[in-house]
């Protein structure tokens, strides 16, 4: 008994160091982790690196697609360049178009003051107007286009990967937390706690998402500040997710109870907290840390979805459901097709965040 | 190789007391890019209605062999070498010749070479009856034979393995048996068409010590009823002395020492082999003694250098000679065999 | 034998029935959860359409309600209407019983649902198989690359994506169930081919993601069974390895995923929700955006309360399925 | 061009001159098809009488010279999209009397009428031979059994207030005062004959035929098929005190309770099931038009449960009017409105899955896009709007605090010049409305100069200066950017204003604009929900809360008419009923408040018993909504816009939409035609 203790913690000690080494021969998770890490630190960053703030409009861009940006001017380098936009009325259809006026010439800057707006107070302590980039006075610079109210889209989509990026850690956490709480308490007592917690685990599981958080969201004061909407929306998101959580929890812990070093301690005498928090948590963390990879991408559509079904946030909040809102119309893709990019963002967060869970769960799994 | 299969049958031949016999039998496992060298060149022979011990550390590439004989290896795993088996009407076979799971070879499977393995919990799929996973051995090699021949035959080797009430048992699910009878079970299964040769994967590693007894008791008893050899894998030598003639240590794919239980048991010359009989606990042995424990942990055989496997752990380790060669196989006395640099011409 | 599969049964139904209680416990709460009751809108309706409604039937009405009585009481009111008269209360949305807007949807959201289902089961359980088997191959990673776009795009962005497609293809849009032609014909061949038709998109986008987990969870359960001890020793007894992979493997592979068809409801009534907003399906999932749009919370929790309990009804059948399929699981409920 | 539409509007348009001469019905081997070929189809098969036994006698029918097209063809099925119950249910609308576009009536279910010179005593002529949609005559029964049995079913002796009504309430308009002895009483009609009916009013109300046209079109209802489901008690007086029941409709009525009555509703189909007597009124009695199986005289009448997402309007084999040619109208067999997301129409008429759709200006260059490929034509006509975006805060809001805010003049200015209305425009309507106030648009009755300019200029530092006079609400801003209450009950609150948006998906982008201009002069704005127009009435009528409005297509015709838009009375504020209706619960405005001035021009506009009472009531009401911004508006739109198929024909763009005048029905649809 005592020999199967110590080969435990051997295990245990040098767990990390061969997760580590198995997760970076998975060649996607690396780079999943790598993508992620660059789209957090951006949108950390994020007000430097959009050009424009969430609240600057300008009627004269509305609708404007993507300006290509140039650095041959007549086949002579100019560096980073935009040209002036020409927009006219389609006298057809009323609509308007733009076009390149291929004589006005506006280089892009780096580390400038900005000038369309966008003042800014980084991590709430710093204010400050500096901006990774802009074009020089009278040129604009849309990377992927604007929107119905002339917003430069690139911005929303940094700014809004603040909200859509980091509100769902707090789901996470709330999940995994719950999960773990619950599915413990579960676990560890059996018998008649079991189940009720069972019991509760299947009513809540029997709920659809979607349609009971549209039941919920009848009662959701309309003053409430997107941020707080956002939190809302993913506590009730992480409050009907928990059960998988839990339940698995409970069942590893059933299996775990029998096992001899789980049961040497309960005869020793230890109690039941320092029980589960020292030996039968650490004994799942690796299945832990796969769910919080995978939860995250899940609140993330989540919240897409919701706010696409006007559920969740409204303009100008910014987050990237908000963005997505528009293009709900057939009308939009055929006219207005780079509306489209801020889901390629969506996308590559979710598949990167179940990159990275695939190769947390093959570093973690101790059978491969 | 399954164009050399089709095109020239080769013959071979066995001498009359041989059933099976292994020529420099190599196997490379592929993982995650990289080659594993689990078995590297042994040679083995087993006679009929012999008992032959396998023993070895755990990854010494033991069970690899064992499960080559039988072709059931994962697919990653690539073999070349020989593998001679005499069949029931005595034709010889090269069985790496053979098609993994082809016909010719799956003939062969449970029919003259059976196998059991060390956790019989989980040798039997928990969704069908023991019957009918029980049954399905003779119907696969006995195509005339009904469900209910099958039936009559299992209960017979049921009772035969000394499972009570076998009509109830034959009905009932895994999950009722405990770990001994299944293992009976199992070898019941596996020894109702009467195989030439029983590879006994560490049978009894899984179970109670008192179960463990049972079980190697009935495989001796079924062995002189039924007159079949035994390839016999574990890791405990207590077991080997008791249940084998010869004995061959592995060590690092290699099959390091050869003899009989005697020669191994009191005369070990390979220092691995001296090694693990000093790391057996001896009931006459001082308490306050300290059970021997070989330093170091057995190499990962990934391109291994030209050089003894067992020179970073071996006390008698030769510098620029365990180091830089290969050593020589040696046969010390009659039918004793070792690879090591200590013996043979080198050191006169 | 049979008794102790009937004792499985009895316990899990009883189960089921506490089951449902708590949900319908938790579905009235959410009725009562928007600003201004159930009279208060109803009257203030009344109103609106220039309704003078006096004291009196205020009065009736709070009585037929029992709206001035604490919450337990008008829940019971609310429950025993169900049961007894089948009566879920009125939407006034709809200007009629709820029970009426149900019926009308109920059965097109149930079928969709249904195929949607079979879709879903059909397609990736063959794939996970195939994936498993053939494992690395260039069929796997492409499958395993359409599950994994199946999962990170949003259902209904798909569902717009695919009407784009199919716009550009077929200069349609396949919106709703029929095409203009075929709306209010009587049933025919051609009338059926169109719905079928129309119902690609939908269940597309319902099922691809549920599909997409279900063919990974295949995928890894049958890699998982075919590493399993027990293939070794059928190998050794001689056995096929087609008959080890489908009598042994996928037997075994199949069985978390039976156990999980009840709880795969849950998923697809919030797909047949999100599709039918977005491609106008006449399913319960637009009645119920309105309803809530609407603060009909009569008819939106009532639909909400009908598809936890068919949710609640599904797990307890795979429940039943699994015990049939699996006999380790009714031997380990049994016994607690 | 603008100007010219509305010129053209004003121009007297009398289209009921077919109806003074009464011209042959062609004879019918002219080789002219004088019915759907469906319809021909049933009476070869014998389950429908021929043409002319459906007809109304031949002089009685009523003949749409002006819009007889050359080579109309019978059959098809026009699909539109489905605007809901108010606008479906106006599409094919066969009011009593039809309000034209110069203001007065021109009959249409009845024939004609004559006024006594006191101008109290309306003597009505029906239609001999018209019959109901099931075949069943339509007699002066009809409308006598809605009035007397119907529409007021108890009336209080003393007040002449109307207490019970089955439909909803009653027309506040029918109840005239008499200045001699102040009472005030509800007019009493009295049958002639079959086909004549008597309305005589307490009180000379000269508008009282345009009342009936714009409120109470619906004045009948098929006496034989509600018969068992209106409650009637023989034992109980009438209200009128008329003894002899066939003078009001009331002859061979038996006992039918409440509960009967819900008994008998629910017999009759499984779409009537109701749970109370209440609902069963509402339902059947006023919104008819929903229910399949209720006999009408409309030209389709509706076939499918209203749950259906595509509802299925079918031709009445009894319609009562013909083209010139004589071929009985409509021509289209089928109309089908499809519901769906608004956002999804443009697809459905680019795909060609639907033939007509009603657009909002926000959509019209997706629309313009689409032309070819759709195969459709967007279409202008007139809407006399005021306004297409707008603020309205809730002058009888429950807040106190906010109520005295909103009060205030200054705040309203300050509110209506901080909004950059170029930028809107662009924004929200590509360029295409007009910057303007709300305010009736040039070329209308209403138009007043200057008062589309009104505070129309952006002047942000204007806009806070004015607020920084306002004592009430802070200079400074807290910390979230925003001016706060200082004392009071919200002291230190922020000053929030929480606007309804619409259901109409434009409503969410344009409160989110303007809450960003509303944001750099301090004010707080946030859109409470996007509900449909029933939940917001709802909300308005059950306590008041309401607090603000975003209002699209503020659509007016004549306040002297109908004062509802411009009116105390408007959607938000309780002071007055809508639409001529008695509201349940009136409140009353402050003693000396501009707003009382108008709720009591509303209310004498009711009574009103001179044409140039009823004129000076409405000039004062639109003076008040000049001078007091009640309304501030961003941008204006007179375009009514409709994407119509190219094979749907005989569709003529001039003409105006609006409520009053039945919006599409104002066309005449059953005269439209589908070319294959």
């Amino acid at each position: 008994m005592a020999q199967k203790k110590k080969s435990s913690n051997y295990y245990y000690a040098s767990q990390w160091t061969l997760m580590y080494a198995k997760f970076r021969k998975h060649k996607l998770a690396m780079a999943s982790a790598i993508i992620l890490i660059i789209f957090y630190l951006t949108a950390i960053f994020g007000n430097f690196i959009a050009p424009q703030g969430t609240e600057q409009f300008d009627s004269r861009y509305v609708n404007c697609g993507p300006t290509p940006v140039h650095f041959f001017h007549e086949g002579k380098f100019v560096g980073p360049f935009v040209y002036g936009l020409q927009k006219e009325r389609n006298m057809e259809t009323f609509m308007y178009e733009f076009s390149e006026k291929s004589d006005e010439i506006y280089r892009i800057r780096f580390f400038q003051q900005g000038q369309r707006g966008g003042e800014y107070k980084w991590l709430g302590l710093f204010e400050s107007n500096l901006h990774l980039f802009e074009a020089e006075e009278g040129g604009v610079v849309f990377l992927i286009g604007t929107d119905y109210m002339g917003r430069d889209l690139f911005s929303r989509v940094v700014l809004g990967s603040q909200i859509s990026l980091f509100i769902p850690i707090v789901g996470m956490i709330l999940t995994v937390f719950l999960g773990i709480l619950i599915g413990s308490i579960a676990g560890y007592f059996g018998g008649r706690v079991d189940n009720v917690i069972q019991r509760l685990i299947e009513v809540v599981r029997s709920f659809p998402q979607v349609p009971l958080w549209m039941a919920l969201s009848a009662a959701i004061p309309p003053t409430m500040k997107p941020a707080q909407i956002f939190m809302l929306m993913t506590i009730i998101l992480s409050l009907i997710s928990w059960p998988d959580m839990a339940r698995t929890v409970r069942s590893k812990f059933f299996s775990i109870k029998k096992e001899d070093y789980i049961m040497s301690a309960r005869i020793s005498g230890a109690p039941g907290s320092a029980i589960v928090m020292r030996h039968m948590i650490p004994s799942f963390l690796s299945y832990i840390i796969v769910r919080m990879s995978l939860t995250i991408p899940h609140l993330i559509v989540g919240e897409t979805t919701l706010s696409f079904l006007g559920l969740g946030l409204r303009s100008p909040a910014t987050s990237w459901g908000v963005l997505l809102q528009e293009t709900n119309k057939l009308e939009t893709i055929m006219f207005f097709g780079w509306k489209l990019l801020p889901m390629i963002f969506v996308f590559i967060t979710v598949l990167a965040f179940n990159f990275l869970g695939d190769g947390l769960r093959d570093a973690a799994d101790p059978y491969k | 190789m399954l164009f050399q299969k089709k095109n020239e049958q080769k013959r071979y031949s066995l001498p009359d007391n041989v059933l099976l016999k292994a020529e420099d039998l190599r196997v490379n496992i592929k993982i995650d890019g990289a080659v594993l060298n689990a078995v590297r060149g042994i040679d083995l022979e087993l006679k009929s209605c012999e008992t032959l011990g396998l023993v070895g550390e755990s990854g010494c590439g033991k069970s690899v062999t064992s499960k080559e004989v039988i072709g059931i290896n994962p697919s990653n795993c690539s073999s070349t070498g020989s593998i001679l088996f005499k069949r029931k009407d005595g034709t010889v076979l090269n069985l790496l010749e053979l098609e993994r799971d082809g016909a010719e070879y799956r003939a062969i499977r449970g029919n003259e070479i059976a196998m059991i393995f060390q956790e019989p919990m989980t040798a039997f799929s928990p969704l069908y009856t023991i019957g009918n996973q029980m049954s399905e051995i003779i119907l696969i090699h006995h195509p005339e034979a009904t469900k209910k021949d099958a039936k009559e035959k299992i209960i017979e080797m049921m009772k035969l393995v000394g499972i009570a009430n076998p009509e109830i048992r034959f009905d009932q699910y895994p999950h009722e048996f405990s770990g001994g009878m299944l293992q009976r079970a199992l070898i019941a299964m596996m020894l109702s068409n009467e195989p030439d040769l029983l590879i006994a994967d560490e049978p009894t590693t899984a179970l109670d010590v008192t179960i463990q007894a049972q079980i190697l008791d009935l495989m001796k008893r079924l062995q002189s009823e039924l007159g079949m050899s035994i390839l016999f894998i574990t890791h405990d030598l207590g077991i080997v002395a008791s249940m084998c003639q010869r004995v061959a240590v592995m060590y690092l794919g290699e099959i390091v020492e050869f003899g009989s239980v005697r020669q191994i048991f009191h005369n070990p010359k390979h220092p691995y082999t001296g090694n693990l009989l000093r790391s057996l606990p001896r009931i006459d042995s001082d308490r306050e003694e300290k059970l021997y424990a070989i330093k170091g942990v057995v190499p990962v055989p990934v391109d291994l250098p030209e050089a003894c496997g067992f020179h970073e752990r071996c006390e008698q380790c030769m510098e620029g000679i365990c180091d830089k060669r290969f050593p020589p196989v040696i046969e010390v006395e009659p039918g004793h065999f070792v690879r090591c640099a200590l013996y043979g011409k080198s050191e006169g | 034998m049979k008794s102790e599969f009937l004792r499985f049964v009895i316990k899990k139904f009883l189960i089921m029935v506490l089951t449902v209680f708590l949900i319908s416990l938790a579905v009235f709460y959410i009725i009562t959860l928007p600003p201004g009751d159930f009279l208060t809108n109803y009257v203030g309706q009344l109103q609106a359409a220039g309704e003078s409604v006096s004291q009196e039937t205020i009065d009736k009405l709070k009585a037929v309600y029992g709206l001035d009585q604490p919450f337990i009481v008008q829940y019971w009111k609310w429950v025993t209407n169900i049961v007894f008269h089948g009566d879920f209360g009125y939407s006034f949305l709809w200007k009629m019983p709820v029970t009426s807007v149900i019926q009308a949807y109920i059965v097109p959201t149930i079928v969709l649902s249904l195929v949607t289902m079979l879709f879903t089961y059909l397609i990736s359980i063959p794939i996970g198989i195939y994936s498993a088997v053939h494992q690395y191959s260039l069929g796997d990673y492409l499958f395993t690359s359409i599950g994994f776009i199946g999962m990170a795009v949003p259902n209904f962005l798909l569902g717009i994506i695919l009407m784009f497609i199919a716009f550009k293809l077929t200069g349609d849009t396949m919106l709703g169930f029929f095409s203009a032609k075929y709306q209010t014909a009587p049933w025919s061949l051609e009338k059926f081919i169109d719905l079928l038709k129309h119902c690609i998109i939908p269940i597309l986008v319902i099922g691809l993601m549920n599909t997409c987990g279900l063919m990974r969870t295949m995928r890894s359960q049958m890699l998982d069974e075919l590493s399993k001890n027990y293939t070794l020793a059928a190998r050794a007894k001689g056995l096929k390895m087609r008959v080890i992979r489908y009598k042994y493997c996928v037997r075994a592979a199949i069985n978390p995923i039976a156990a999980s068809i009840g709880w795969s409801l849950v998923n697809i009534f919030t797909g047949t929700t999100i599709v039918a907003i977005v491609l106008n399906l006449p399913s319960m999932g637009r009645v119920m955006y309105d309803a809530l749009l609407d603060q009909d919370m009569y008819l939106a929790g009532s639909w909400l309360f009908l598809m936890a309990i068919m949710t609640v009804i599904g797990t307890f059948l795979s429940d039943i399925l699994l015990a049939w399929l699996d006999p380790r699981a009714r031997k380990e409920y049994i016994q607690g | 061009m603008m100007k010219k539409i509305i010129a053209m509007m004003l121009a007297v348009l009398f289209v009921c001159g077919a109806l003074t001469g009464f011209p042959k019905l062609a004879a019918a081997d002219d080789g002219i098809e004088k019915e759907s070929p469906m319809l021909a189809e049933q009476v070869k098969a014998g389950t429908l009488p021929p043409v002319e036994d459906r007809l109304p006698a031949a002089a009685d029918i009523m003949v749409e010279t002006d819009k007889t097209p050359d080579a109309p063809e019978y059959g098809g099925t026009l699909r539109r999209n489905n605007g809901g119950q108010w606008d479906f249910g106006p599409f094919c609308e066969e009011p009593l009397f039809r309000l034209t576009e110069d203001g007065g009536v021109t009959p249409n279910v009845a024939k004609g009428y004559d006024v006594s010179e006191d101008g109290m005593t309306y003597t009505i002529y029906l239609r001999e031979g018209m019959k109901w949609s099931d075949g069943e005559p339509f007699t002066a029964d009809d409308v006598l059994f809605y009035y007397n049995y119907m529409l007021v079913t108890d009336v209080d002796p003393e007040t002449g207030a109307v207490t019970n009504s089955y439909t909803g309430n009653y027309y506040n308009w029918y109840k005239t005062t008499d200045p001699a002895d102040g009472l005030t009483k509800p007019a009493v009609l009295t049958k002639i004959d079959d086909y004549t009916f008597q309305m005589k009013l307490y009180s000379p109300k000269p508008l009282i035929l345009q009342a009936i046209a714009i409120d109470n079109k619906w004045m009948f209802a098929p006496k034989h098929w509600y018969k068992d489901i209106v409650a009637f008690d023989s034992s109980k007086p009438h209200w009128t005190g008329i003894e002899d029941l066939s003078l009001i409709g009331g002859a061979d009525l038996v006992d039918v309770t409440e509960e009967e009555a819900v008994k008998n509703a629910a017999a009759k189909s499984s779409l009537y099931q109701f749970d109370n007597y209440t609902s069963l009124g509402n339902a059947l009695g006023y919104l008819y038009w929903n229910y399949a199986g209720r006999p009408t005289l409309r030209a389709w009448n509706i076939i499918s449960p209203l749950t259906d997402t595509v509802l299925v309007f079918e031709r009445n084999p009894y319609f009562w009017k013909t083209d010139a040619a004589g071929r009985q109208l409509p021509y289209i067999d089928y109309v089908e409105m499809v519901t769906m997301d608004a956002g999804l129409y443009a697809q459905e008429m680019l795909a060609g899955n639907i033939d007509m759709n009603a657009i909002e200006l926000a959509d019209l260059v997706t629309y313009k896009a689409g032309e070819k490929t759709g195969n459709y034509t967007v279409y202008s006509s007139i809407q006399p709007n005021w306004t297409v975006s707008s603020v309205e805060l809730n002058q009888s809001y429950k807040d106190e605090q906010y109520r005295k805010l909103f009060e205030k003049i200054d705040f309203r200015h300050a509110l209506s010049i901080a909004v950059d209305r170029h930028e809107v425009n662009e924004i929200l309507y590509n360029g295409l409305a007009e910057e303007a106030q709300c305010a009736a648009p040039e070329g209308t009755d209403q138009y007043r100069e200057g008062a589309s300019e009104k505070w129309t200029e952006y002047d942000p530092a204007a806009a806070n200066a004015l607020l920084d006079g306002i004592p009430e609400i802070s200079n400074d801003r807290n910390a979230d950017g925003f001016r706060y209450f200082v004392d009071g009950e919200h002291a230190g609150e922020t000053v929030l204003i929480q606007l309804e948006g619409h259901e109409k998906c434009n409503s969410a982008s344009a409160i989110a604009l303007f809450a960003q201009y509303y944001k750099e002069i301090g004010i707080q704005l946030v859109e409470v929900s996007n509900t449909a127009r029933n939940t917001r009435q709802t909300k308005v009528t059950s306590g008041n809360e309401i607090m603000a409005l975003y209002e699209e297509n503020l659509n007016v015709f004549n306040p002297s008419v109908r004062p509802d838009r411009v009116g105390a009375n408007r959607k938000i504020c309780t002071w007055v009923g809508l639409y001529g209706l008695e509201h349940a619960n009136p409140m009353t405005p402050e003693p000396g408040s501009e707003m009382e001035k108008v709720v009591n021009n509303t209310k004498k506009l009711a009574t009103a018993s001179t044409l140039e009472e009823a004129k000076a009531c409405g000039d004062e009401m639109i003076q008040s909504m000049i001078d007091n911004t009640w309304i501030i508006g961003y941008a204006r739109n007179t375009m009514k816009l409709t994407a119509l198929s190219n094979k749907v024909k005989n569709y003529d763009p001039n003409y105006i939409s609006c409520d009053e005048l039945r919006f599409y029905g104002n066309t005449k649809p059953y005269t439209w035609y589908i070319e294959d």
